[in-house]
């Protein structure tokens, strides 16, 4: 039980693996495309969590995994918008979000 | 802080900026892609003149930005060749964008800001800023790929590359977490140090038990956390350089995109992921992990390498067929990165990836040149729509020809020194990697089949009595331009490729 | 030396006759230059110019007893050519272009004296030969061109991993042909028994498809039947020898050893071109199809020579690829003399011939029994030189008599070519006439002037063989000095 | 729309839970396991509950619950200025983005996850990997740090000093990539003025 309840940068790695495998479980399947965008911040998130565990318990000074987090919060921000927005753009086109309906070139 | 190392780069970025405010100042009634693409050439130029000059003044490159950025010699070869690859598409891409694309200034902008993204990117020396110089270059390349907003395909091709990419940097972003928790740092001179040192850790011995026969391993397996990072690491990379099996956007995008994005990705991307690759690689490689990741490269090559030919033999639209071709080039490639991890074909591998990349680009955008061209003639990009063209432009037609020699790999053109050195680097390893050799020589046969069928198509054909002759259409100066310069550098890089050799030689004596 | 300037010319017919017969009378000035009395093992008019010392690889040229007479056929040949092609208006700026890289290119195949030179310049000849072929040739170009590249160029793969493996596998690490041939012991050292034989064997087949050995030859005809003439004559004359230099200096010069042990197999191999190449020559209906298997039929006499490892036989294979070469391009000559007044080929159609062009069908007549080895004609003499070599091989035991009986079978080989020659001779130009052929003309003054030269050289060389064997003895004396057992 | 009634379940129960939990853990730092168990069930329910639902705009919503536990797990690896940005950025914009998104583009109901065999044998795949890696990175040799963390490091005023030292390339990097997006944004999801359409 000990390992259970001392909590330790083990346990924050299999929750982000965990994490990781269900946004890249939702991004390869999902037919939708927001969903798809979706999950892709689901696993940018998962990093996060890991980059935040190792900054704690691998470099508590100096504080790097913090500061990467950081920026992948911005750069999935930014990639958010650029994603909804071709989104906009395939929607416009093809009046539907739906991947498998978006195959005028063949996969 | 000196700043003389990021000179070329702030010259870029400034470029970009400049662009679109300049942009604004313009009356949107009038014709304003020339003045725009004249402005975006004009910082381009000065910063590869900022770039040559500091080289030959004798600049000694240093580590800035606290160790974020290291203009080494690698570095400032692939900048040149990614600035004259940027000059080059933007000549080519004038009379497209003034034809067929309603936003010249934020095409400009946001294609010196993907070189830009690019030129950090083979710079970089640490984790944080190769993320997001890559992710610099990877979103705007996805909203260049979305640009031509009349078609469809543009936005499909462009979602689709936007999902795969998101997915792989993930990828490689998750084996980027796990190298920093075991190393504990995000320096690529220290993380290398770490693997140096303690790589021995992350190895599962196999110790004899009395009584029983000797275990067979004798350099163990790696363990699971550093593997998973290897493997999504190169995934990620994978994507960037599009090599099977992570090749999956590439035809559709390349398809997809207005044609002088096509032309920057089967350039600058790749160049910029080949250059990145090269310095993760170097940064991964200890004794524990090159075998390793070795065995990896090889099976991303060979699978490249027969995938990308066999399958271009069937495209009938000529997009698609360079999609395949720039596949199976990342193969060849591959080949040279196998190579770098023996001390006795070093050498010659780095030789063979610097040559290689410079003369692909080079050879690529010579094609490209070439294509805009005859699409915008013939309102098509599929193969048989463009017969004759080359009777009809013969000038033009013997500079494809030409370049589509030199990507088959023949004298007297560039790609065949090219293939030369990677191939003579992988035979160097030893005979038992001639297989290798004997796969990537083989395809190149099978490639020439299928460029061989645009210049059949180009040169054979009935040409159509369109009653035009060949002096009343002549391309724009610029295209123009662009396709001398191709077809000088892959002449010219065949019967002098001594400076490329002497140069590369002198990154080998620093290292 | 300036053979190599003379690419890219520009325009037009004269300026193309103008380089080729420059090139023609530099490779006689040449010719006559050539110190007889030096040992055969020099190589002369050594011309070595740095290009990437980083790799030890450099321009380096030169000629010896062995590509001094290619040198010459060549720039003869090409020279033939450019006046058979005359009559080309189509692009014809290009099309001399082209002719002229491909002169280039195999003038560097017969004198390059660095393999990676000799391999740039080998791939240099298939450019300008696809194009020629694809753009000028006939109905089945594409399909005919594609697949000559394709074969050529597998083949020329396996020529470029011997060459990479040669160069970063042995201790030498050179490009240098000379310096390769001084130390062809130690060339292979360090590397194992089969990969020295794969070597060998990639080596031989890449040489074999060139030649072309037997079951490597289905490029052959359908090349030859689509491309021009001026094309055919080349392809014929000329860079079906590449294949045999290439065995001879390479195969022979590096591995000596192996070459001999293959002695059996290169004979029956040499049979078998030649008994197949003839019977299938008896077959066809194409005037075309007939000569490009009886080119098979007589190149497997190259082989068989090759076969006897005394200098009789290796002087008579050499010889061969010469007369070979100057025979042939007179019959494309002919067959493109009446193409272009009847417009077919087909033996079917044709017949009776020599009553509207009685001069053609006479000189057509010689020619023929040039081909066929009438004594008195270059012809007879190579092929003479090649059963006496082989019959006296320089084998030992069984070996001796296997060769032997090739040589006897392969002399069915004569009797089979006068068969095809005669008969070709005979459904074109003699027997009844078409109602249709009433209006030809006969041969002009252009290939006339051609036809004669090619013919005068077959004569000389027929009754006095010794102007070349002169510089081909001392060569192949020299290329025989190596091998383990043979007393020269 | 047959899992209405489920729906509405896992996402009020999830939902009220949640936020109950996070806010008393946010105030009384309630012992570290028990935060992280309970954060962590909520994130991964919420999570699969976002792939798994049909509504997109419960799918959103849930999405940005996920976003707010994992804020709160932030605030227990000692990274406050983390949860809060992740709050303020994730919770509060890109989740709201996406639901802008959803209404921009139409609610469809579009087909997915019909219980067959693919979908299994995905899940067995996905179920695979995780199990791999988990295993190896929960025996991982991580460089772990001989000092405790220390739990008053004030993270902001450290983070904004390395900003401006350490990580100033990075920095300006990212202020280009979010300028670009910003105009890549723009240009891709504005509607033309004269839009004509061409083949």
């Amino acid at each position: 039980m000990n390992v259970l309840l001392e909590i330790g940068v083990q346990h924050y790695l299999v929750l982000a693996t965990a994490l990781f495998c269900i946004g890249l479980y939702g991004a390869t399947t999902s037919r939708n495309l927001i969903k798809v965008l979706m999950s892709i911040e689901l696993m940018l998130n998962a990093i996060n969590i890991n980059f935040i565990a190792f900054s704690k318990y691998v470099t508590p000074e100096a504080l790097s995994g913090q500061v990467f987090a950081i920026f992948i919060i911005t750069v999935a921000a930014a990639e958010a918008g650029v994603g909804l927005a071709v989104v906009l753009a395939i929607y416009k086109h093809f009046k539907t979000v739906d991947i498998s309906k978006i195959h005028l070139m063949k996969w | 802080m000196d700043l003389l190392g990021i000179l070329p780069e702030i010259l870029v970025c400034l470029t970009a900026l400049g662009v679109i405010v300049l942009d604004l100042f313009l009356d949107p009634a009038k014709p304003r892609t020339g003045k725009l693409a004249f402005a975006n050439g004009l910082g381009l130029t000065l910063a590869l003149g900022t770039l040559l000059g500091l080289h030959w003044g004798g600049y000694a490159s240093v580590e800035t930005f606290s160790g974020a950025f290291l203009p080494d010699l690698t570095a400032v070869f692939f900048r040149a060749v990614l600035l004259l690859a940027a000059l080059l598409t933007l000549m080519l891409s004038v009379g497209y964008v003034q034809d067929k694309l309603r936003h010249p200034g934020e095409f400009y902008s946001l294609m010196s800001l993907a070189t830009l993204g690019a030129l950090f990117l083979v710079s970089a020396s640490e984790m944080l800023t190769f993320y997001l110089s890559l992710e610099l270059l990877s979103i705007s390349s996805f909203v260049l790929v979305a640009l031509r907003k009349t078609q469809a395909r543009s936005a499909e091709a462009a979602i689709k590359y936007l999902i795969f990419g998101s997915i792989s940097s993930a990828l490689m972003l998750f084996g980027f977490s796990l190298i920093y928790g075991l190393s504990g740092s995000l320096n690529f001179a220290e993380i290398n140090t770490f693997l140096h040192q303690q790589g021995s850790e992350f190895v599962y011995r196999f110790t004899a038990v009395e009584g029983q026969s000797a275990p067979a391993f004798q350099d163990g397996h790696l363990k699971i956390e550093l593997m998973a990072a290897l493997v999504l690491i190169l995934g990620g990379l994978g994507y960037k350089i599009a090599a099977v099996p992570f090749h999956l956007w590439a035809p559709d995008v390349y398809e997809g995109a207005p044609l002088p994005v096509t032309a920057f990705l089967s350039a600058s991307s790749k160049v910029a992921g080949f250059a990145s690759l090269m310095r993760i690689l170097e940064t991964l490689s200890a004794d524990v992990t090159v075998p390793f990741w070795t065995r990896m490269i090889v099976i991303l090559a060979v699978l490249s390498i027969v995938y990308g030919n066999v399958v271009a033999i069937a495209q009938q639209n000529i997009k698609r067929l360079f999609a395949y071709s720039s596949i199976a080039h990342a193969g060849y490639l591959l080949m040279g990165i196998v190579a770098l991890s023996e001390f006795k074909s070093r050498d010659m591998a780095l030789l063979g990836l610097h040559y290689y990349l410079l003369v692909y680009v080079l050879m690529n955008l010579g094609a490209f040149a070439v294509m805009i061209y005859f699409a915008a003639k013939s309102q098509s990009v599929r193969l048989q729509d463009w017969t004759g063209l080359g009777r009809q432009h013969p000038w033009l037609g013997f500079v494809l020809t030409a370049c589509l020699l030199s990507l088959t790999g023949l004298p007297p053109f560039a790609g065949f020194l090219g293939k030369f050195y990677l191939f003579g680097a992988v035979t160097m390893m030893g005979s038992q990697y001639l297989w290798l050799v004997l796969i990537g020589v083989l395809s190149s046969v099978v490639s020439l089949y299928y460029y061989a069928r645009i210049i059949r198509v180009l040169f054979f054909g009935q040409t159509e009595s369109s009653g035009s002759s060949p002096s009343e259409q002549t391309p724009p100066v610029l295209l123009a331009l662009a396709s001398g310069i191709s077809l000088v550098g892959i002449l010219g890089l065949f019967v002098f490729p001594n400076w490329v050799i002497d140069f590369v030689a002198q990154i080998n004596q620093l290292i | 030396m300036a053979l190599f300037k003379s690419n890219r010319a520009h325009f037009y017919h004269w300026l193309a006759a103008f380089w080729s017969g420059l090139t023609l009378i530099l490779s006689l000035v040449l010719l006559s230059r050539y110190d007889l009395n030096a040992a055969g093992n020099a190589f002369q008019f050594v011309d070595r110019l740095p290009w990437m010392p980083q790799f030890n690889l450099q321009y380096q040229v030169g000629v010896d007893g062995l590509s001094l007479p290619m040198v010459l056929l060549t720039s003869l040949i090409v020279c033939i050519a450019v006046f058979v092609s005359w009559q080309t208006q189509e692009r014809s700026r290009l099309y001399f272009a082209m002719l002229l890289i491909m002169e280039t290119g195999v003038l560097g195949v017969f004198t390059s004296l660095d393999l990676f030179l000799f391999f740039v310049m080998w791939e240099l000849e298939l450019i300008p030969m696809y194009f020629l072929i694809g753009i000028w040739g006939g109905p089945r170009r594409e399909y005919a061109a594609i697949k000559f590249i394709l074969y050529t160029l597998l083949a020329s793969t396996l020529m470029f991993m011997c060459f990479l493996a040669i160069y970063f596998l042995s201790p030498l690490q050179t490009f240098d042909v000379i310096t390769l041939l001084q130390n062809q012991n130690n060339l292979l050292a360090g590397m194992g028994r089969p990969l020295q034989i794969a070597l060998f064997l990639s080596l031989f087949i890449c040489f074999a498809v060139k030649l072309p050995v037997v079951p490597l030859h289905t490029w052959l005809p359908d090349a030859h039947v689509e491309a021009p003439t001026a094309i055919s004559v080349i392809l014929a004359g000329v860079l079906l020898k590449m294949g045999a230099y290439g065995m001879l200096r390479f195969n022979l010069g590096f591995f000596p050893d192996m070459m001999y042990w293959m002695a059996v197999a290169l004979a029956v191999l040499g049979m078998i071109n030649i008994l197949y190449g003839a019977l299938l020559a008896l077959a066809q209906t194409d005037m075309k199809r007939v000569i490009a298997y009886s080119s098979v039929s007589h190149m497997g006499f190259v082989l068989l020579g090759l076969a006897a490892f005394n200098p009789i036989g290796l002087n008579g294979a050499i010889l061969q690829m010469f007369t070979h070469g100057t025979i042939t391009a007179l019959l494309f000559i002919f067959v493109g003399v009446v193409y272009d007044r009847t417009h077919t080929r087909d033996l079917a159609q044709l017949g009776g011939l020599s009553q509207r062009m009685p001069l053609a069908a006479g000189l057509f007549v010689i020619t023929a029994l040039a081909a066929v080895g009438a004594p008195g004609m270059s012809g007879f003499v190579s092929e003479f030189l090649i059963f006496t070599g082989t019959y006296g091989n320089s084998l030992e035991g069984l070996n001796h008599f296997l060769i032997q009986g090739a040589t006897i079978a392969s002399a069915l080989g004569i009797i089979l070519a006068a068969a095809y020659t005669l008969w070709l001779v005979r459904r074109v130009f003699f027997g009844p006439m078409a109602e249709r052929w009433q209006e030809l003309s006969d041969i002009n003054s252009t290939e006339l002037v051609t036809v004669t030269v090619l013919m005068i050289l077959v004569f000389v060389l027929g009754i006095y063989p010794a102007l070349l064997v002169d510089y081909i003895n001392p060569a192949s004396e020299h290329l025989l000095s190596w091998l383990p057992k043979v007393g020269g | 729309m047959t899992l209405r009634f489920a729906d509405k379940l896992v996402f009020g129960l999830l939902f009220s839970a949640a936020f109950l939990l996070l806010i008393s853990l946010l105030l009384f730092n309630y012992g570290e396991a028990l935060a992280f168990y309970v954060l962590a069930t909520t994130m991964l329910l919420s999570a699969a509950g976002m792939i798994l639902v049909r509504d997109l705009i419960r799918s959103a919503f849930l999405l940005a619950l996920c976003f707010l536990a994992l804020g709160g797990l932030y605030v227990v690896l000692n990274a406050g200025f983390l949860a809060a940005a992740q709050i303020l950025i994730y919770a509060g914009a890109v989740a709201i983005l996406f639901v802008f998104g959803v209404m921009l583009t139409g609610r469809q109901h579009i087909p997915e996850h019909e219980f067959d065999f693919k979908f299994l044998t995905l899940i067995f795949v996905a179920l695979g990997f995780f199990a791999l890696l988990a295993r190896g990175l929960w025996n991982g040799t991580w460089k772990l740090s001989a000092e405790p963390a220390q739990a008053d490091l004030n993270t902001v005023a450290a983070i904004g000093e390395r900003f401006f030292s350490q990580y100033l390339l990075p920095f300006e990097i990212a202020s280009l990539i979010l300028l670009m997006a910003l105009i890549g944004a723009i240009v891709v999801a504005r509607k033309e003025p004269d839009h004509e359409r061409t083949a």
